[in-house]
Formats: C-alpha cells, structure tokens, sequence
C-alpha cells in the first residue's frame, strides 16, 4: 500500500481557483479566531469556577477546524470535548457552545455532558467527554453502514495521541479497512514520541497519509480526498495531522500573501467575535438550569415505573 | 422435531427449539426491514456455534449477515456506529462470557448515548448472545452475566425461555429503538420445544409470563430456570404444595407487579438464578419484593443460586440450581 | 493542614486529607517491600491526577512508579502478568469510569486466575481507582461501580471513607494475595481529614468500622456518602432520634454481622449508595438483611441511592443522595 | 527496526554439534508423535462424549513444541488450550494430562479447565480456556517484572491467527516493547489471510521474525535467540511460526537425513507412547471427581463466611 503525503496545496491557476483558495483561508482563519476566542473565555470561566473541566484545543484547532470544513452535510463529525472548534466549524453557534458549556435548559443536550462535549443531532456533531477513543469504533461502523446502504455520507473522527495506544484504534482501523468502511480518522495535536501513522497503518492495511499540523489548507485537502475516495467505494483513510513541533502560522501567512488581509477587515472580525461572545454568554448566563424532571428522561425511548422524577 | 422451511412457513405454526425460533427472527426481521444487519465471530457461511445464523448468510448475503475479525470491541462499537447512522445492528457474542472485551462500549457508549445527547442520537442495538451453563463448558462458555447490564442504566436486558418467547420478545428488541442485551439460554437451546406462529409477531418487552400459577409460594426464575422450577413446582404440588411459577422474560425494566400480586396472595417467594448469588438479579427481586409486600410476608425472600464462585466444569451440576435445590428452599420457606 | 514530610513523619501521627493517606500507604508498602510497584497513566513524573502518587517517582524511579501508555486493558493486563511473576503491582485506573477496557482482566482474569489453576497461580493484584461523583464531573468521571465488581466471584472490594482507613486498608490490600478493587472516594479525597499514625499499620479486611451508634435506625454507608449519614445521624438526632451508621469499608466480603446486630436491635435498616439503585450493592445488603433479620424488621429495609440514569451533569446534585433524602428515608421507615 | 527471517537452521561443523543437533531433532520428533497421540485419544474421548470440548492443534503443535523447548526452568508458557503440545514439551506427563482433561481429584487444577486448559505451577505452564488474547497482556507484565528485578527469566506466549485482530495484541506488543520486557510472543498455527507479523510489527516497535511453522529447529532457534535477547535487556521478540501452506514434516526428513533413525527404533517409541497412554487413561477414569467442598475452595487465600460448602 503506498502512503503518499498530500502534496495537493490548492495549485490552481485561474481566478477562480484563486477566488475558492481565498474564501477557503479566510473561513480557516476566522473560525480559528472564533475558536481561539471562544476557548479563552472558557478557560477563563473554568479558572474562576464557573465551569467544569474544559480541555482546550490549543495548536491542534487547526486540524480540527480543516478537517470538519471538509465534510458535507449529513456526514458524522465525531471527537472528544477538545474537539469543539470542529463543532464550529460544522456550524456550531456561540450561543449554542455556551449553553452547552453552562449546562443550562437551552442545552440540545440537556446540560448532560462536560464544556466541549457537543452533541448536535441536526449538524452531525457528537463530541464525548470519555473514553478518548471509542468514537474511533462508531466511525468505522458508521462508514461501514454508509457504503452498505449506498449512500455519500461518512464519519470523521479526531483523534489524539494518546488514542494511538488504545486497543479501540487497532479495531477501528482494522475494522474499517476491511469493510472499506466510508470512514476517516484525523490524528491531531502533538506528535509527542508517537510513530507517525503512515509508518504504523500498514499493520492494519489501512491507507495513510500525513499532513503537516499547521497547514490547514494541506489537511483540508487531504480530508476532502479521504472523504472522494471513501464514498468511491476505495476505503477509509488515517489522516495524521499531528504537529511534530511549534506551530506556524501558515493559513494566514497564505491568505496575507493572496489577499493581503487589510487590518481594518481583520479589526471588523476580531470586533464581531468579542460582540458575539459577550451576547451568547450573556444568553447562557440568563439560562435556567434544565428542570429537575429531566434528570430521568431521554433513558430510554419510553419512561418505565423505575424512571421516576426526583421530588 | 421437523422444522419446515422458512417459505413454507407461511402456513402456520411450526414446531422448533428455541436457537430455531432465534434464526427465524432474525430471518423475520431482515426480510422486513433492510436496515437490520446481523456481525458477529462466524455467523456468516459458518452459521454460527450454535447454528443460530444458519442459513442467513446465504439468504441476506455478505452484506447483511456479516463476519468480524475476533474482536469483541470492534464488534459492538461498530454497531453502535451502524446504529448512530440510522441502521437496526443484531450483534452476536458468540458466548457471553467474551463479552467483557466490549463492555466498555456497552455500558459506557450504547448504554449512554440516548442520555447523554438529551435523545438525539439513539442506538437501537440488540446483542445476542447465549448464557448459561451446565454444558460442560467450564469457567468461559457457562457464565450468566445479567446482572453487570441491569445495573446498568440506559439498557433493557430481555432472557426467553420458550422458542415463542424467544421469536417474538427478538422482534420487538429489534425493533425497539433502545438497546438491548438479548441473552439467550444455551443450555435449553434445543431442549426447549414449542409451538411458534410462522411470520411476524411480537412479544411486548416488560410483560412477564406466568408459567404456572400457585397460591403457596411464588417462584420467580428466567432462561434455563424456568423448566427448573417448573419440574420443583410439579413436584411440590405432588405433595400438595402449589407454586407459581414467574418467567419474567424480561428482566429489565422487570414486570414487578406480575411478581408482587402473586407474593401478596402467597407470602412467600423464592428466587432462582444461575449467576452467583452476590449482588445477582435476585438481590434486586428480593430488595424490591421486601419493599413492596413487607406486610404480606410470611417468611424471607429467599435465593437459590449459584455459587459465588467463577464457573466451575467438573462441578457444575453442584454449582447449579437444582430441582432439589429449589424444592428444599420452598420447603424452608413454607416451614419458618 | 500541615502534612510534615515522610521522614519527620517518623515522629508521631499527622493530620492529613484522605488522598495524603493513600499517598502514604504507598510510600509506606513500596519501602518495605520491594515487590510493589505502581503504573498507571500519568501516575509518575506527573504525580497523578489527583496528586496520590506525587514524590514517588522521585523517590522510587521509573521502574517502581510506571508510567504507561493510555490502555487500561493493557495497565490491568500487564499487572496480572506481573503478578504471576511474584509482585505485588498497584495499577491506577485514574477514573473509575474508564475501568471498562479493562473489565475483561478484571473478571475474566484476575479474578479467576486463583480457582482455575486450582490455587497454584495467585494474583495479588490492589487496583485503585477514584469512584464517586458531586465533582461536577459528568458522565464519565462520577461514577460508582462497586457492584460490578462485588457481583464478580474472586474480587475483594474495598472503600474506605476516612484516612485512617485509607491507609490501613491500603496496606492490608496490597499485601493481601488476593485481587482487591481499591476504590478510592473522590468527593472526598481533600474534605476527609483526620489523624494518620506514621509508619506501617493496616486495618483488616472484611471488618465494618462503627462510625456512630443509635438504636433507632441502622445506616449503611460507604465513601463519599458515610459523612452525608453521619451529618443526616446528627439532624436527626437533634429530634430525638438515634440512629447508627456503619461504613463496612470492605464492601465485600462484607461484615455483615455488624449489620444485622444492629438492625436486630433497630429493626430499621436504611442503605444509601451513589450508584445507581437497580442491582446495586444496596440491593443485596437489603436481600441479606432481610434474611437474616426478617423477625426483628419493623419495617422493609429501604435504598437512598442514585438514580437508574447515566450519572448527569448539571442535575448532580439532584441525582445523588443528600442529607435531605436520608433524613426523609429514616423518618419513613420510623413511621411504616 | 530490522526484521530479520531466522535462518540460523544449526549449521555446526563439528561432531558435538551434530550430536546436539540430533537430540534436539529426536525430542521435536517424539514430542510431536506424543502429542498427536494425546490428541488423537482426546479427540477420540471427545466424540464418544466423555469429554467436553477438546481444542486440536493440528500442524500448529511443531511451533508450540519447538518454541516451547526453547524455554528454561522459571521461565512461563502461556497459550490457550490449543497449546497443550507445548506442555508436554515443558515437562507435563500424559497421565497429568489425562486428569486434567477428565478433571478428576488428581488434576492439579482441581478439574476447573477445558481438556487442555493446563494450570501447572511447577512446570510453569498456564493455558486457558478463555479469551485466546488475554495472555499476551499477561506475557509483557511478566516479562517486564522480569526485566525490573533483573532476573534472566522470560514469558513465552503461543496465539493463533484470531488473535492478531484483538485489541489485546496491540496493548501486549506496545507495553512489551515499551518496557523491553523479557517477553516472545509466538504465533502458530495457520496463516489464513492475516499479515504476517514482520509486516505489521512497526506499529509496535517491537522486534519481529518469521520462520517457516514446520521447522521445528529454525522455531526452537529463533525463540532461543529471542530469549537470549530478552535475558540481555535487548526487548521482546514476535516469533511468527504460521504455517502459510500444507505442512512439510521437515524435522522428521532431517532427523532421517542425519542419522536414519531406524524403524525398530520408531516401533520402539510408538509402543512407548501407546503403552503410556493407556497407562494414563486408565489411571484417569479411575479417578474421582473432586470433593464436592472443593467447589468452593481456591477462591480467596482465605474463605469468607459466604462461602460455605455445598451440601
Ligand atoms: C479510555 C480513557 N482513559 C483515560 C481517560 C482520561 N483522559 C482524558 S484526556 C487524557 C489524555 C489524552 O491524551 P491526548 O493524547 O492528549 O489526547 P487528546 O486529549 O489530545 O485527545 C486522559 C488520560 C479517558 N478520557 N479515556
Ligand atoms: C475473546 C474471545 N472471543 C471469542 C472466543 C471463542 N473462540 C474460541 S477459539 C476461536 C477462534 C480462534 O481462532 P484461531 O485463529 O484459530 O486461534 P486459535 O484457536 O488457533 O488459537 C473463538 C472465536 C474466545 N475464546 N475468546
Ligand atoms: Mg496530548
Ligand atoms: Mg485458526
């Protein structure tokens, strides 16, 4: 199995090319700002104990923003609490975020999960705050039923380092290679002493590539040819977009030398970003707590006699 | 026993054992509707150990009647995976004993997932796998695991005795749109013979059946138990005595109220389970009986079960509840 | 509180938090005892989540404080090894909701390593691992497993709820040759505090410690929820009533003796857990309190537990046993 | 990391190594002629129903028996019931054999196993009838305490094609490698479609090598230099002894090759193992079962009070 690394950094050469590399850097970019701001104030809110645990995304934000900015809709975007900046990237408001964070009634979740821990039935999002490596499993099963039933859908999960050395990655991966499962997973973080998965996928004969971690435009290429390939029926795909040192900031970079991002736009963004922030927490401040009869609903599908409300 | 061919079913009730009864589910459900697919260790060309799949695989194709690598979390996590992507997965453990692999996945992912999205994913998952013992399968194909999946919210654990049963309480448990541990008897596999209506049908989780009725003691047992203390209960009424005999079928949520109206009448219960006696199903019975008929006690709620130890081979049967065992705890309660 | 450090400790008893305790159980059983070693994710240079293993990486190495990869089939898996090779290992599993992946060694393994090699291979294994919720948590870092793990034949279960016994208990556990679940209280790791003699001493297994006496009711109780009971014990005392309160500490095998001599004075019995109701421990203490104290029960034995739900978020407090809901549950089963 | 194939097939010059190669042909020949005696007569006792399930090892018992009398006293053979060749080239007597397959009073497991479930503390043998993976775990613990107290013991583990997709081999090879423990992992058995393990190895860092599964001595080398190395600090070793087409009896045509071991002298040795096997039937099917007490005896150090004696 070859193991190519993706090379195919957006080299088209007429305007319009020009015009999509643009609008792709410049949605990276902000939603990497919106991510920024967003886990800033939660980490804030954390410290002064008005939250619980947050996990921040740090450098890896740029992997998990381009991966999701690859998917289509009703594709399934899985990770952990960390992975929240994928969840914005697939359309996750602040408000939305925010609620989650508070655990408040407003919550689509209904205040049940940590800060992060996302799950949105209508964007496809379900990000957990557990077992950092079971969602690798329901990808694969996911893909799995996406190319039995014929259809172009596929799940994507993030994934850090630690899960590399879980027993759920040699089942997922093994799994979904051989069911040609309509599936991709996304190694993202840092690449802290860990073999690159190129050089591990043979083991479970899974095609691999690998991507620098601070190349946005670099990863969401290789997802969207992961996500083609997937749904062609030629298998899944292990993307490793690990970080193997200090970050660069290259979209910007790209999107500076393309565009010359003009610092009153990026004033303008930065504005709309602190507004939005303060309105959504504001929302989720004022929010009630979910009611106390919801501590026993969504358990099952019915409500057996053991499922009483507390008093 | 002559079991005819699926087709020719049609016509009306066969006679078949129970694993039959589990295939023709199965069978049932995957013709009518496509979104169940069945995985699991050879249960595809090989039709499985206990031939539960046997002719599946030829029917619904590769696609449908799938064979997995020897992974038991792989297993289940992809079907919780198939699940979330809208489809009905069955599934099989091929003895529940090699479930614990999985175990993560079941009460952590499958078992949580409804919960913990506030309803908007669910994982309609029924498990398969067989439970029992006295096959001379020693510590690894004789367990009865239950009780870890009843304490475990988020899940209904449904154990037929009767190939009806099994037929139709599989119907609803795939149909249901929350998973299910659907354990299956293995030592009663063949031995339990019944009547089964060809076609669709089902058997509505949460309902116990009332095996045998008797106003002097109330004995509640499931899977390979039942035929047990319906043997005491036969027994006992030679001498007089007069048991009823409660099959739950599904254990969680459990039908209390089949079991407290007959303990209010006779005072006296007395539970009987396979799977060690600590902190198994029948603790849980016997806590709630005592809460609900605490007046109408005559005696303790009493246990026969097994022992607490890992499931022995050469000693099994000293292991196992016995028709002995259970008239002796009958007797014990109507003389305190 | 001023913890003195582990030489001065030499002196004389200090006053430290439960979390301190366990750290000085290991400090204690890895001097004496070369065998012992501890692993576990993050356990080392970090010190552990929860700072019970901070210093010993320092002061016994790398090679006595493991840091492993994040596999917690692989930290038990490797542990039982290890054991069969003649140490006493002491893995970390840094939640108790995270035990999963390794539940297959725990139950399959580990705890029947001893009965199925006819007592040849032994497996003096002691896991610890942080249980309980109220920590605002969440799903995956609450959680109360104890049944699990009680219900499995070849597992001792531990869980203190003071420091004293924390340590004690610790020691006896490690040098115990069978397998104990360790199970550490969370909630109150930093709230539980009290005097802890310095150097080597344990506190039995299997013995109930009486954390206060009243012939009233008779309170069963254990980690985070003893001291929920005993401020319950105090209010209620306050209206004349007396009721005892026995933490077991060993969960199983449990004392049960210290249970039912006071319930046989009492005739009330009152168990309270944080896990789920449903074929939790309290279901069993309940099905053996009845058996044994059917004649002296003024009234059924009763559950303040958690709820048969997922362990929530927002909603902990409402999911978990309060004072309130003790004090509500003594008055109930006064006024049967 | 090199994965070299093991060729070092006893090429001694002189006379004293014939000698020992000889003797070493002579014990893989005749622990393979009583092996597939014990076999043959369980298979038997299994099919007239007076024993439970019987695991056969069929071709694999040339890599249990080979990789087995590689090993030194103190040192640990785990496997599965299938594996019970490997016992009987550590030591185990047909008769021990015998009463653990009948599991009468004489097994030294109390009759608590499979036929072929071998619990055998002296000789150091430990074969389940449970979960065919979870050893592996238990082979990296034992030879990484090994390595901590510095003692030139290893663990040996034998697993079949199944096991290679469980997340246990992925946790037991990484941990291993890790930790360098005095640990071989062999695989035996037929190579049905799985990568061979000199492939699939990178993903663990943990030395591989493979040899034909028919070449007893190639097997017995390449484990003894495995262990060599564990012993020296030098890591673990995954020895893949499959067998990827029909068995050649390659230790028998060279034990004829060397020495021509005469036909008397094979009549000999099949009237021995006959007359043993008989001796030890016998001696089993006069055995008792267990005491009834024993059931609950050997569960604890200790016996709490709730475990009473069965009546
Ligand atoms: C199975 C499991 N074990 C332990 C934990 C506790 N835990 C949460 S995050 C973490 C470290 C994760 O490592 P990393 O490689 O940084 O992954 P990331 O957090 O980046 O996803 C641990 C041990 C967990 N969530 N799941
Ligand atoms: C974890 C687990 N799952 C399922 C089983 C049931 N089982 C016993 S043997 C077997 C097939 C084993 O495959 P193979 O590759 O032939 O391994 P070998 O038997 O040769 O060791 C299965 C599925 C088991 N023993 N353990
Ligand atoms: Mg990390
Ligand atoms: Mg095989």
């Amino acid at each position: 199995m070859t193991v190519p690394t993706s090379t195919t950094n957006g080299e088209g050469s007429d305007e319009g090319d020009r015009k999509a590399q643009l609008s792709r850097l410049l949605r990276l970019v902000t939603t990497g700002l919106e991510a920024a701001a967003l886990e800033a104030l939660l980490m804030r809110l954390m410290r002064d104990g008005r939250l619980a645990t947050v996990s921040p995304a740090g450098d890896a934000r740029v992997a998990m923003i381009a991966a999701a900015a690859a998917l289509a809709p009703g594709d399934l975007l899985l990770g952990t609490a960390r992975d929240l900046p994928a969840a914005l990237a697939r359309g996750l408001t602040f408000e939305a975020a925010l609620q989650q964070a508070f655990g408040t009634a407003a919550d689509t979740a209904l205040g049940r999960g940590l800060p992060g821990a996302i799950h949105d039935g209508v964007l496809g999002v379900g990000l957990t705050d557990g077992n950092i490596a079971s969602h690798l499993t329901h990808a694969a099963g996911f893909g799995h039923a996406a190319r039995l039933r014929g259809e172009p859908r596929v799940a994507l999960a993030l994934f850090g380092g630690a899960a590399q050395a879980h027993g759920e990655l040699h089942a997922a991966l093994n799994f979904a290679a051989l069911y040609r499962a309509q599936a991709i997973f996304v190694a993202r973080g840092p690449l802290a002493g860990e073999l690159p998965l190129t050089e591990a996928a043979p083991a479970w004969g899974i095609r691999a590539v690998r991507v620098p971690g601070d190349d946005g435009l670099a990863i969401w290429d290789a997802v969207a040819e992961a996500r083609a390939r997937a749904v062609a029926g030629e298998g899944p795909t292990v993307v490793d977009a690990r970080l193997d040192g200090p970050l660069t900031p290259r979209d910007a970079q790209a999107l500076q030398a393309l565009s010359g991002w003009p610092p009153e736009r990026q004033r303008e963004t930065h504005d709309r970003i602190d507004r939005a922030l303060v309105a959504a927490r504001r929302a989720a401040e004022a929010a009630p707590p979910p009611a106390l009869e919801t501590l026993t609903e969504a358990v099952f599908s019915d409500r057996p006699w053991h499922l009483r409300s507390p008093e | 026993m002559t079991a005819t061919t699926t087709t020719a079913a049609k016509a009306g009730p066969r006679t078949m054992n129970l694993v039959q009864a589990v295939g023709d589910a199965l069978a049932v459900a995957m013709a009518a509707d496509e979104r169940v697919v069945l995985l699991g260790e050879d249960i595809g060309k090989f039709g499985g150990v206990f031939r539960a799949t046997a002719g599946l695989h030829e029917r619904f194709g590769a696609d449908r009647v799938i064979d997995t690598p020897l992974n038991e979390a792989g297993i289940i996590g992809t079907a919780v995976g198939m699940a979330l992507y809208g489809m009905r997965p069955v599934p099989e453990i091929q003895f529940s004993d090699f479930i614990y692999p999985g175990f993560d996945h079941i009460v952590n992912e499958l078992a949580k997932y409804r919960y913990r999205s506030g309803g908007q994913f669910t994982c309609p998952v029924t498990i398969r796998t067989p439970v029992g013992g006295g096959i001379r399968g020693g510590h690894y194909h004789s367990q009865s695991p239950e009780a870890y999946f009843i304490h475990t919210p988020g899940l209904k654990v449904v154990c037929p005795s009767t190939p009806y049963d099994a037929k139709g309480l599989l119907l609803a448990s795939i149909r249901s749109d929350d998973p299910v541990l659907f354990l299956e008897p293995k030592p009663i596999y063949r031995k339990a013979i019944g009547e089964v209506p060809a076609g669709d049908y089902e058997v509505p989780l949460g309902q116990a059946r009332v095996a045998r009725e008797g106003d002097d003691v109330t004995l509640v047992a499931w899977g390979a138990m039942v035929p047990v203390c319906e043997e005491a209960a036969t027994r006992l009424s030679g001498e007089g005595i007069e048991c009823a005999v409660i099959d739950p079928r599904t254990l969680w949520p459990l039908d209390l109220d089949a079991i407290t109206e007959r303990v209010e009448r006779s005072g006296r219960c007395v539970i009987v389970h396979e799977a060690p006696r600590t902190c198994g199903f029948g603790a849980e019975i016997a806590a709630l009986v005592q809460e609900r008929c605490f007046l109408h006690l005559e005696a303790p709620v009493t246990r026969v079960t097994g022992f607490d130890v890992p499931f022995p081979h050469t000693l099994e049967h000293a292991y196992l509840p016995s028709v002995a065992r259970v008239v002796d705890a009958v007797e014990a309660s109507l003389r305190y």
